[in-house]
């Protein structure tokens, strides 16, 4: 019982927990205090992040080539077989270095929370807490019960401390995403009662994979179900009108951890659930949602294209490039998958860095709409570089992370032969256009001409903390634009399973 | 065959009981409500009486005739003006009532008469039934003990305690 | 001088792009521009080195036993894995082209970095806002310039063709306040991105069937240079496979070649270019006349053996190429904006070296079984040469007298001899070169384009030469306007004079280099296969491209030398033709309607309603229904307890009766 | 004429019957308080009446009663005391005028 405290994954749950307690004792007033154990907080998590990251790459240069490694579990409720089951592989620890990264900075770029800073401190972390214990745990009902508290929050976080039509929104994201995991729930007993032929059902996603039990007639009722559950978070067509609406309520660094790590629990849950699970049913059913993922790409892009509002146009081009995710994953094989996780690590980065730019400019204009804006660089160059960047990342900028991402999606979504999948390969990668487009238009109207407005003439440039956070994700995006094979080396291995699976009912897998 | 004594007390007790019954629920003065209440339960004691349980019979008095009726009272007092009387009713609601009551009137006593096996049945003597023999029972844990609801009733008592103080107590 | 040192000519100016972007700031202006151009001249001396050892070196290195010039792989690490085979490395490659093009790209760079100390500096000497960014962009854009032509595969030239894109973006862009230079940028990124956007399709496909990017494994025989055998074999790998009735390998250089196309300005993608002079002047003759626009030649230069195998690709960049000669240069003959004709004779120039790839392999002398002799190759890579210094020579003298007069206009410029000599001679070396009278550089480069041309056919030839007449024609046009027509009027408070020294000096010696590199053994050094490549003037060809090009000239003497009413007369004479080519043929509007009018109106727009109004109202549809619903019902819930228990009661009773029912029953 | 089991269940069913009407009809807080106290008293009667007659020598049924009447008494005081707030803050004692936690 007491050895799972001997693995360092449950100190992912345990220091947003503690951090929560910390919090807890702080006065509302005491702005110091909170930021102290806030900051505290986020740092432990990315020392500890790092830290996995090494135990990881030690671990695979000893030669363990176990599927997933720092394994353990401890029995929770036996009469379901519920089991605290820990255990990382490459996807998921990229993902946890990602979410640590991004609470660090969310915490900065909150820096200035007002009113109820405590309170807000508190809903975050209990989010990251969901967050990460969504990606360390490989049990069906761990995964489920973390990825309800990391939902949760948020309809707080943006009720609360939100902005605009919040009331609207924060109903309207928490429907949909409740909605959703109404049909993962109805996935996951599914799973969980044809988990095993010999009758020891079990909860354990790598029991259940190595059992490889689930008849190909539920298959095909429990896909979809899973797919679509998690497909929802990961914002796909046609189920993304919560992102738009949620992500312009929400204050700064919600939509930072929104966009940044909770729509990638839908991208992971996806191919660690759904298609990992249930090999025979995504290779039946792959072309509905390679459709509609595919319009997800282009049809986000193109929305962006004509939206005023900065964050609706970052919150399109999610849709657009968490299409991607979800497309690249079923394009079943390693690169695209891996593809499919170096664009979740870039779009997380890339979209919390848009997002806390668009918050730091809203904060000092009060406005959000393009029309009214202009000239931004001169006024806050700070601020204004950080955009181009951003912007420059999206639209896939050699040296900066969307590039990387995109192409090892494209060149191995182009992999396979059928022309399909060709067709959509296609039409996913004259994305990259529709990008530039309203990037650069987002760029030229916002940043560039003249002040549109006397007043913003007077507004000061970001400040620290403000420059912190944005100057962590920043380099981040550039780390992984500027060695990809790092992160891919990490990623691709974590996908044989997954392909070998797959191999039975996908001739072209694993190509 | 009863006493005459025995039959007479009966009626008394029976008509005056249907009787006020009626009236509390009738009358449109929420005061005389109160006071055909207490008639209602004092008859009620006397019944208890009639069935040789003067404790109980007791009991009711002082606790229900006295204690409750007099806090119906109070708060009657507190939250009403004078010659405030309830306004007619509607009909709509009248004829709820009534078939709500009849329903379970006829039912209940379609009940009782149709069971007959103990319907006819006659007083049969009672050992007597002294204080010192009921305090006895309701703190003894043994068979037929009745300590538990005892503390348990205590404890909601308590409970009722802190309510009352809380709910009235001025903000 | 070892030719690993070339890692210092891409890292220099990498360093000074993030040293002047991040610590830019905090310095003077001035120094962070003497600290760019320093660093830039040592990127070019190196450069230099590298470049000469590598022609001029005897190690076994470069030129192998058989006196073939080899590619030398100096560097080469994995950058991005996809696959085990299909590894994208990002490496330095050294061979003829790329060492040419590193000293094409050095020079002119280190030129305009010089330059524009003077040139992003009012009269005074203070340099104007923003100096340290320009500084930056321009050591961005030099440092992305050479990763592409040093490319060992074609992912990394992909790589790098979005990093010029984004150099020149930003250049373009750099006076970010004027609605103009804004527009411009934007127009240049999103062409050229939608041309990307094909050669990564042609890259795609290319390496589906090849599984590979590297160059050495294309077009790289055992030898280290191009060898038809390799590219036969990587040609064979897609097992004729067809698409629409063509192979698929001609579709994956047609579309690599469309990426070229639009880096390179060809028609129709060539609209961003002109615009493009938005930007400064100085990086309009680095990006926009030497190095940029350019990339598309050198891209289809390095796929030369796999161009040379697929003749459908080839005769299409053989049309394009030809066509958009004729047009752009077409369109310069009415250009008012000094900048603007430039940058259509470039277009029409560029189009030249890319007729001159398309039609080296197929001329009469065939003396392998399709490489020919790669007369065009070598004229083409040699014409990217000299073009690149008199072109950039010619701009920078375009900006010095921008300078001067704070105008783009030649209507406000005109007698401009008197007062800038030296520049006005250093205009005419430029224009003497492109038009191609000897001695001067683009005399022996333009010549031997027209040579391959006639080898294709003699219609490609006449075509050319009519080109090349029409360019001496515009060029003389221009200058006449400027330095002569009528006397100056002066509009500015003082009058135009020559430019301080770190503008002239730039001049002269591109002046001087645009003179004598004529006389570069090209053909010795920049052959496709790295033999020396047996040439001799022909002078059949030559003599009448030199007559056309004087009679072009003279044309532009008798009409614009002198003030007079000719030009007008001629234009009114052909209203219509005038005023089409005036506006370029009407293909920007053409392209704001496409844009628009036909994407923006009928598809965007479309789109944000239906997911405002169908798929979210589909949603907010749903809930309102639900609300609905539970308004309706929800008087069941009405909060009156007497009603509750009524119904309580009927349900007891219900319950009692029922249960009666089943006992008496 | 013999006192039977019977005779002594009709007044108490009457009762009852009178406290389901009033509980239902009446508007006043306090009267359907009142009728409350008619229902229960009624099921009191119950209780001491059959257990008088049919187990006479148990006292469960009036253990029953005499706990239902503390009962009884604890949750009159409360109600009524929620009654009195209530008419503090509405200035109002009837259920229908008193609509604000309603839906």
């Amino acid at each position: 019982m007491m050895e799972i405290f001997n693995n360092p994954l449950i100190y992912f749950v345990i220091i947003p927990l503690l951090t929560l307690l910390g919090l807890a004792f702080c006065n509302n007033r005491g702005m110091r205090a909170i930021r102290a154990v806030a900051v505290t907080g986020a740092v432990a998590l990315v020392a500890l992040a790092i830290y996995l990251v090494c135990l990881f790459l030690q671990a695979r240069a000893a030669g363990d080539t176990s599927e997933m490694i720092l394994q353990s579990k401890v029995m929770w409720y036996a009469p379901f077989n519920i089991e605290l089951a820990l255990g990382v592989d490459g996807v998921s620890v990229v993902m946890i270095l990602l979410s640590a990264f991004i609470v660090f900075a969310g915490v900065f770029a909150s820096w200035k929370m007002n009113p109820l800073p405590k309170q807000f401190f508190l809903w975050f972390f209990l989010l990251s807490t969901g967050v990460f214990g969504f990606f360390i745990s490989i049990d069906l009902f761990t995964m489920f019960m973390f990825y309800e508290v990391a939902l949760i929050p948020m309809y707080l976080l943006i009720g609360v401390w939100g902005s605009g039509n919040k009331n609207y929104s924060a109903m309207k994201l928490t429907l949909m995403l409740m909605g959703s995991s109404a049909f993962l729930m109805l996935g996951l007993i599914g799973i969980y009662f044809h988990s095993s032929a010999d009758g020891n059902l079990t909860m354990n996603i790598l029991e259940i994979a190595h059992n490889d039990a689930i008849p190909h007639q539920w298959q095909l009722y429990l896909f979809p179900l899973t797919f679509v559950g998690f497909g929802v978070l990961g914002a796909m067509f046609p189920f993304h009108t919560w992102s738009p609406d949620g992500h312009a309520s929400a204050p700064t660094a919600v939509s930072m951890l929104h966009a940044g790590v909770l729509m990638k629990l839908g991208g992971y849950g996806c191919f660690r659930i759904a298609i990992y699970l249930m090999p025979f049913a995504a290779s039946e059913l792959a072309w509905i949602f390679l459709t509609l993922t595919g319009i997800s790409i282009v049809y986000g892009a193109f929305s962006a294209c004509v939206q005023t509002d900065l964050k609706y146009i970052n919150a399109y081009s999610s849709v657009s490039h968490c299409g991607m995710v979800l497309f690249a994953i079923l394009m079943f094989n390693t690169t695209a998958m891996t593809g499919a996780v170096l664009q979740m690590l870039s779009h997380g980065l890339m979209t919390a860095l848009f997002f806390a730019l668009i918050g730091m400019i809203y904060g000092r204009t009060h406005t959000r709409d393009i029309r009214d804006m202009g000239g931004m660089m001169h006024i806050m160059p700070y601020l204004g570089v950080g955009y181009v960047i951003a912007g420059l990342a999206s639209l896939g900028l050699p040296g900066l992370s969307g590039f990387a991402a995109e192409m090892t999606i494209f060149f191995g979504s182009f992999e396979n032969a059928d022309v399909f999948r060709r067709v959509l390969t296609i039409m996913g990668a004259s994305s990259i256009v529709i990008t530039a487009v309203y990037i650069l238009r987002v760029v030229a109207k916002l940043l560039f001409g003249e002040v549109q407005d006397e007043h913003h003439r007077t507004l000061t440039d970001a400040s620290w903390d403000e420059r912190l956070s944005t100057a962590t994700l920043i380099v981040s995006v550039a780390i992984i634009g500027c060695f990809p094979n790092f992160f891919v080396n990490i990623i691709s291995d974590s996908f044989l399973p997954v392909v070998n699976a797959l191999k039975d009912y996908f001739p072209v897998a694993g190509m | 065959m009863e006493s005459v004594g025995n039959i007479i007390l009966y009626f008394v007790i029976a008509i005056s009981i249907i009787v006020f019954s009626v009236l509390t629920v009738t009358t449109r003065q929420i005061l005389r409500s109160a006071t055909y209440l207490l008639f209602v339960l004092f008859a009620t004691a006397l019944l208890y009486f009639q069935m040789d349980y003067e404790f109980l019979g007791a009991v009711q008095i002082a606790v229900y005739a006295g204690g409750i009726v007099v806090l119906f009272v109070f708060s009657i007092l507190l939250t009403h003006k004078p010659g405030d009387d309830t306004p007619a009713l509607t009909s709509h609601r009248r004829w709820l009532g009534i078939t709500a009551a009849v329903a379970s009137l006829a039912l209940c006593a379609y009940a009782v008469f149709s069971f007959d096996a103990f319907g006819g049945r006659l007083m049969a003597a009672m050992p007597e039934l002294t204080i010192d023999k009921i305090g006895h029972f309701l703190l003894s844990t043994d068979k037929l003990g009745y300590l538990l609801p005892f503390e348990a009733v205590s404890v909601l008592l308590l409970a009722c305690i802190i309510g009352g103080v809380v709910i009235a107590r001025k903000r | 001088m070892p030719l690993s040192y070339t890692i210092a000519v891409i890292a220099i100016p990498l360093f000074m792009f993030l040293f002047l972007g991040l610590a830019g700031v905090k310095m003077s202006r001035k120094l962070t521009g003497v600290l760019g151009v320093i660093a830039m001249a040592v990127t070019t001396i190196i450069a230099y080195g590298v470049a000469l050892t590598y022609f001029f070196g005897t190690g076994q290195d470069q030129v192998g036993a058989d006196g073939v010039r080899q590619a030398v792989t100096v560097f080469n690490p994995a950058w991005l894995s996809f696959t085990d085979t299909m590894v994208v490395r990002m490496g330095i490659l050294l061979d003829p082209i790329a060492a040419m093009m590193l000293i094409v790209v050095c020079t002119v760079s280190f030129m305009v970095h010089l330059y524009s100390l003077g040139y992003m500096s009012d009269h005074d000497g203070n340099a104007e806002q923003g100096f340290q960014r320009y500084y930056a962009y321009l050591a961005l854009f030099t440092f992305s310039m050479l990763g592409l032509v040093v490319a060992t595969n074609l992912f990394q030239i992909f790589v790098f063709f979005e990093m010029v894109g984004v150099s020149s973006y930003l250049l373009i862009g750099f006076y970010y306040s004027s609605p103009a230079a804004n527009h411009a940028s934007k127009k240049a990124f999103i062409v050229t991105r939608l041309a990307d956007l094909f050669f990564l399709l042609g890259i795609m496909i290319l390496s589906y069937y090849t599984q590979t990017f590297d160059f050495s494994q294309l077009v790289f025989g055992a030898n280290g240079a191009n060898d038809m055998a390799v590219a036969q074999s990587a040609i064979a790998s897609a097992g004729g496979a067809t698409f629409l009735g063509c192979s698929v390998m001609a579709w994956a250089l047609t579309f690599i070649f469309i990426g070229g196309a639009g880096k390179s300005a060809m028609y129709p993608l060539h609209i961003w270019l002109p615009d493009a002079m938005e930007g400064p002047t100085p990086v309009s003759a680095l990006i926009h006349a030497a190095t940029m626009v350019v990339a598309g030649v050198f891209l289809v230069a390095r796929l030369f053996p796999l161009y040379v195998l697929e003749q459908g690709a080839m005769e299409i960049i053989c049309v394009v190429g030809a066509f958009t000669a004729f047009y752009a240069a077409a369109i310069a003959c009415v250009q008012s904006d000094i900048k603007r004709a430039l940058a259509f004779s470039t277009i029409s120039q560029i189009a030249f070296m890319m007729t001159s790839l398309a039609v080296s392999s197929s001329n009469s002398a065939m003396i392998e079984i399709h490489g020919g002799t790669g007369l065009g190759y070598m004229a083409s890579m040699f014409h990217l040469f000299t073009h690149a210094m008199f072109k950039a020579l010619l701009f920078l003298c375009a900006g010095a007298i921008i300078h001067a007069v704070h105008s783009n206009e030649n209507d406000k410029m005109h007698g401009l001899h008197k007062f800038m000599p030296i520049t006005s001679i250093a205009f005419l070396i430029g224009c003497l070169a492109i038009a191609g009278i000897p001695p001067f550089a683009g005399f022996w480069s333009k010549d031997e384009i027209l040579v391959a041309a006639y080898h294709k056919g003699f219609f490609w030839g006449l075509w050319m030469s009519m080109v090349a007449g029409m360019t001496a024609f515009h060029m003389f046009r221009i200058y006449f306007l400027i330095f002569f027509w009528k006397k100056h009027e002066i509009h500015t408070h003082h009058a135009p004079k020559d430019q301080p020294w770190t503008m002239t000096l730039p001049l002269i010696i591109l002046a001087t280099i645009s003179i004598v590199a004529g006389f570069v053994p090209a053909h010795d050094l920049v052959t496709w296969n790295g033999k020396a490549l047996e040439t001799q003037l022909d002078w059949t060809v030559a003599g009448s491209s030199v007559l056309i090009a004087l009679i072009g000239i003279a044309l532009a003497y008798k009409l614009y030398y002198k003030e007079n009413d000719l030009p007008e007369r001629m234009k009114n004479g052909a209203l219509g033709l005038w005023t089409a080519a005036y506006h370029r043929f009407y293909m920007d509007e053409l392209y704001q309607f496409i844009t628009h009018k036909v994407i923006f109106q009928g598809i965007c727009v479309p789109i944000a309603w239906f997911d405002r109004h169908i798929i979210d109202g589909f949603f907010n549809m749903l809930a309102s229904a639900t609300g609905s619903a539970s308004f309706a019902i929800r008087r069941l819930q009405s909060g009156s307890i007497q009603g509750y228990v009524y119904v309580y009661l009927l349900g007891v009773l219900l319950l009692a009766a029922v249960t009666m029912l089943c006992v008496l029953i | 004429m013999n006192l039977t089991l019977l005779m002594y269940l009709i007044p108490s069913l009457i009762m009852f019957g009178c406290g389901v009407y009033g509980f239902i009809t009446r508007k006043n807080m306090i009267a359907i308080m009142i009728s409350l106290e008619l229902m229960l008293n009624s099921v009191d009667i119950n209780f001491v009446v059959f257990n008088r007659y049919l187990f006479p020598g148990q006292m469960d049924g009036m253990f029953f009663t005499l706990f239902a009447i503390a009962i009884a008494a604890a949750e009159t005081a409360l109600a009524l005391a929620i009654v009195i707030n209530v008419y503090r803050a509405a200035k109002n004692v009837d259920i229908e005028q008193i609509r604000k936690l309603k839906f």
